[in-house]
């Protein structure tokens, strides 16, 4: 199955200069199966019109496109279609939580809203391993409120350390935010233990799930979190769409933070009141194009069974990871046993903007930076690392090339040390 | 290996990324002379570098840094330095005015070796849009340098 | 040239069961041109990746792509690239300036932002006939920070009404925001008279260019506003697409509100440093496909020449307005002589949603409700209309079509008098 | 004209949207019986209702309402406020539920004109997916209005 599905994105076919392209920068954003693609097309041709608003035909049909991918989305990560929100991407997704505790904090939302609200002497938990969407707009709540920032962190082998979790999340925590899969580690994280020891304290869970509703089953439901963020980018669907997942109850007490159209009920010029999820979310024009070449998208995955997707990237995680171990001076940043298949490391005497430079003109695409971690980076030590990182239709082949050109990254740079 | 990567990492980049000339330690407000500071990143990769500019006597000056970055960057920071080394103040701003647009030739132009000396090598850089960036970053950390520590010295001819 | 343009558009040939298409609801979304559908074909076969942050080529091409999609937009709306903040609509791009002094009001942004601190005592002042997009989130910084929101009425002929201009717009206002074209009436307001008040009192000027930008020339330079919003999917771009531009050195001070990653310089976990403007409000994964279609679209309008369309669209408006004219029963909202092809009106006896169903069964798709402006309907005494709006694509027969079936409503509701 | 235009606007519902039976003044706390009251708005159109229920002694239902919204709306409030006059809270909550199934059919269901009356005129809305909510505005206001006079019984009962 996974050879064949090579041929469903266009893209794959693509040359670099005088090499074949291997894409291994999927947990940047995934490529697009042609499917996805031609939901486009078909859209913009046959459909295209506002949602919600209107009568007539074309409207209708729109607002069906836009309503079904709800449906797809909920049937992706459980829960019903109201509890999945759209928004530009999974950081605005975080970022509508975490200002919506601020708002609720400044008085916003009425009574309904006082279970948000952080005073001093609260406090919010992140990880060491965050995304710097998932620590950015906690840092600003913080600073807004008062409260307390703390953060889990990461112990060398890349996973969360957890000696501590009882005195970090503790009584005076309010939210507890962490990604469910490390975008740079590929660590999986223990998500029950967290929902354990907030539900103890009585915080928030709030799952940062970018990297994982890609690459492996997930039910919010399951795991019991507060709310969820993800993009669909990184999922086989467009750019300019996210979505905020959480449930109804809370979602319907959270103050909205953009405000406009289509998200009220009556305006007045001295005042407005807002609709319940997902509307309250969703204010002025959504990406509705893109809602249904996500739908497309979610279809393509249910076909190919997100249980094999993550089988087929635990295989190419160890291809990668074997064959790195064979090559002399590189390290890999964290080794968790639960992983995906994503691979951050440092070569030693090259900076990895060379790494990726020199991969690139074979063909090889990887990212190179701090991916959005800075202090991930920090705890290992290093600014910037080379992660390459893989998605259903990568293949051993893609795997091998990397590592045959990885190996030469040091000689090239004139580095490789005596008897290497 | 394409003969872009080859334009791009030419000898001397490698050579002087790995010698770093000027890569010693800062004396901030120990410098005697009229000094200047930068501290510039670049933010998509996490580079960085902390340069100063102190004007000696005798017309030169003399630039130290220390940084974190890749090849480009700090192959770029050591030629800096070394054509600091035997150029005036003018020289340099002219160094560097030419340089900037080298980088922003999208290899259209070619290398006036006559003015850029080593930093003639960096023309292949100039191909690649993402490391043009990495190519400048010492360069805007030594014009903002060499302006305080310019106007440090008018201050001092004033005083 | 408009004639042969319609071919263009693949949508127009679709069928509403058996009528022909006559699209008459722009002022909502537009349709888009194959170019721009093509577009999105070639971006995500050909160079799909994540933008800004690799040194693999197709990161390079895909940011060459966005870029270039600034450089489009200042061409198209004046100033320079490094002006135009890339938004998910133009809701957003409202929100980010009414939250931006939200948080500059309570502390955020430092020293920089403090001329952007609101207080009790201060006033923010809008209009009648705002969109609730350029209005709500007045209404929410209000209510945030004590100062007081007044507005500009509106004429019996859906003018702003200017008599009081000096006492509403006086030296306790802050910001002045107001719609450059109505979305309901059509009207083109006095950006210019307005802009001289607002300097007179130091206010800060935002303007809502959601119905101007895509139908004649704007420049935000010649019109000296402060900020300006407006959205891709209704000047021939795509959905999930906005823009806040605005004078750099404002939008260098002004606080951030969505914050994550691709939008800091340095991050710890205490805290973190932004980048200037644009990336300061583009935090996450942005809609990079989105930005490369709108590129597209801006070309072609640039190529057809939006003082052509404008006159264009004039032409339809007199068409529209005479015909109505002539059929009894029918009140148009506002008779602004500087107005753009669009147009709301009441049809006596028949709600708008029924006007908009038989005109629907007829292959004539237009926008019934409020329209995002019930403060604006209950000005004109009612909940609802209809609005017929039109764009570049349209053409006289599009108009006759609608004014056939318009004047057959009243009939087959039974509703049309003695006489008619 | 079409026929899903026949089928949608069928004589009833346009004799009814101007018949306006029930459209009256509100008594709200005016009122002797049991009653409760309901404001339900369609923010997409505006479309708004404002209904109250009053339980009889006979075991009726009155019903009053004011409203402002299309032929659609208008009608089934009208048509609701008939079926009221004939019929008990049980008979009326399952009318509801069966207008409820018929609504949201698309097009696939017969309507049951034994249980729905006139209401089973509305049977052409379900294939217009836009125009449901307006066929159902006045029923939810009953629904919750009905809920709250049934509340109020009760506790008048056990007081
Ligand atoms: C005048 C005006 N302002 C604001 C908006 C909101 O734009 P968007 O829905 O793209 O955010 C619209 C369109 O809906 C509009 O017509
Ligand atoms: C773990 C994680 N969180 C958050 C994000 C932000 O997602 P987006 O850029 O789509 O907003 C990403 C991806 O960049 C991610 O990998």
């Amino acid at each position: 199955m996974f050879s064949r599905l090579r041929g469903d994105f266009p893209i794959l076919d693509v040359r670099v200069g005088e090499s074949p392209l291997s894409y291994l920068d999927s947990g940047a954003t995934s490529q697009k199966p042609q499917c996805v693609i031609d939901t486009f097309v078909e859209y913009f041709g046959q459909r295209n019109a506002a949602v919600h608003r209107g009568a007539h035909s074309l409207a209708v049909e729109a607002t069906d496109a836009f309503e079904n991918g709800r449906i797809a989305a909920a049937g992706l990560v459980g829960g019903t279609p109201e509890q999945v929100c759209w928004t530009k991407n999974a950081t605005e997704a975080l970022n509508i939580v975490a200002l919506g505790m601020d708002r609720a904090s400044h008085g916003f939302g009425g009574e309904e809203a006082e279970r948000f609200a952080l005073v001093p002497g609260d406090s919010i938990v992140v990880t060491e391993m965050e995304h710097h969407a998932n620590l950015v707009p906690w840092q600003q709540l913080a600073a807004s409120t008062g409260a307390q920032l703390r953060w889990l962190p990461v112990t060398a082998s890349g996973e969360l350390d957890l000696t501590d979790l009882d005195t970090i999340v503790d009584e005076t925590t309010k939210v507890l935010a962490f990604t469910h899969v490390s975008n740079v580690l590929g660590t999986i994280n223990p998500v029950d233990r967290l929902v354990e020891q907030a539900r103890a304290v009585g915080a928030y869970v709030v799952l940062d799930a970018c990297q994982s509703v890609p690459h492996m089953p997930v039910d919010f439901v399951d795991l019991d979190v507060d709310f969820a963020a993800f993009s669909a980018h990184k999922a086989l669907g467009p750019t300019g769409l996210g979505a905020l997942w959480g449930k109804s109850e809370l979602l319907d007490a959270l103050p909205p933070v953009l405000t406009g159209g289509s998200m009220i009920t009556t305006v007045t010029m001295e005042e407005t009141e807002f609709m319940p999820a997902p509307q309250r979310f969703e204010a002025g024009t959504q990406p509705v194009a893109e809602v249904a070449a996500f739908a497309t998208a979610i279809g393509y995955l249910a076909e190919v069974g997100l249980d094999n997707v993550f089988e087929h990237e635990k295989e190419l995680a160890r291809v990668l990871l074997d064959g790195i171990a064979d090559i002399p001076g590189i390290r890999v940043l964290g080794d968790a046993a639960d992983r995906i298949g994503t691979v951050a490391f440092d070569v030693d005497g090259v900076h990895a903007h060379d790494v990726g430079q020199y991969l690139d003109s074979q063909g090889i695409a990887v990212r190179v930076g701090h991916h959005c971690a800075q202090p991930l980076h920090r705890r290992f030590g290093v600014t910037a690392s080379t992660r390459a990182s893989t998605y259903l239709y990568n293949n051993v082949e893609d795997c091998t090339r990397f590592l045959t050109a990885l190996a030469e990254v040091r000689p090239f740079f004139g580095v490789a040390g005596e008897g290497e | 290996m394409s003969t872009q990567m080859q334009q791009l990492y030419q000898q001397v980049i490698l050579d002087q990324s790995r010698a770093r000339t000027g890569n010693e330690a800062l004396q901030r407000d120990a410098a005697t002379g009229p000094h200047g500071y930068s501290h510039q990143v670049n933010p998509t990769c996490g580079d960085e570098i902390e340069l100063e500019t102190e004007l000696l006597d005798d017309g030169h000056i003399a630039v130290r840094w220390s940084g974190d970055g890749c090849s480009i960057s700090m192959a770029s920071a050591s030629v800096l330095s070394e054509l600091a080394a035997d150029a005036t103040a003018e020289q340099m701003l002219e160094i560097e005015s030419a340089f900037h647009e080298l980088m922003h030739s999208r290899g259209t132009m070619e290398a006036d070796e006559g003015i850029l000396g080593d930093a003639a090598a960096f023309s292949g850089v100039s191909k690649f849009p993402a490391r043009i960036k990495c190519a400048l970053l010492s360069w805007m950390a030594f014009k903002d340098a060499l302006n305080q520590a310019q106007a440090a010295r008018e201050e001092k001819h004033h005083a």
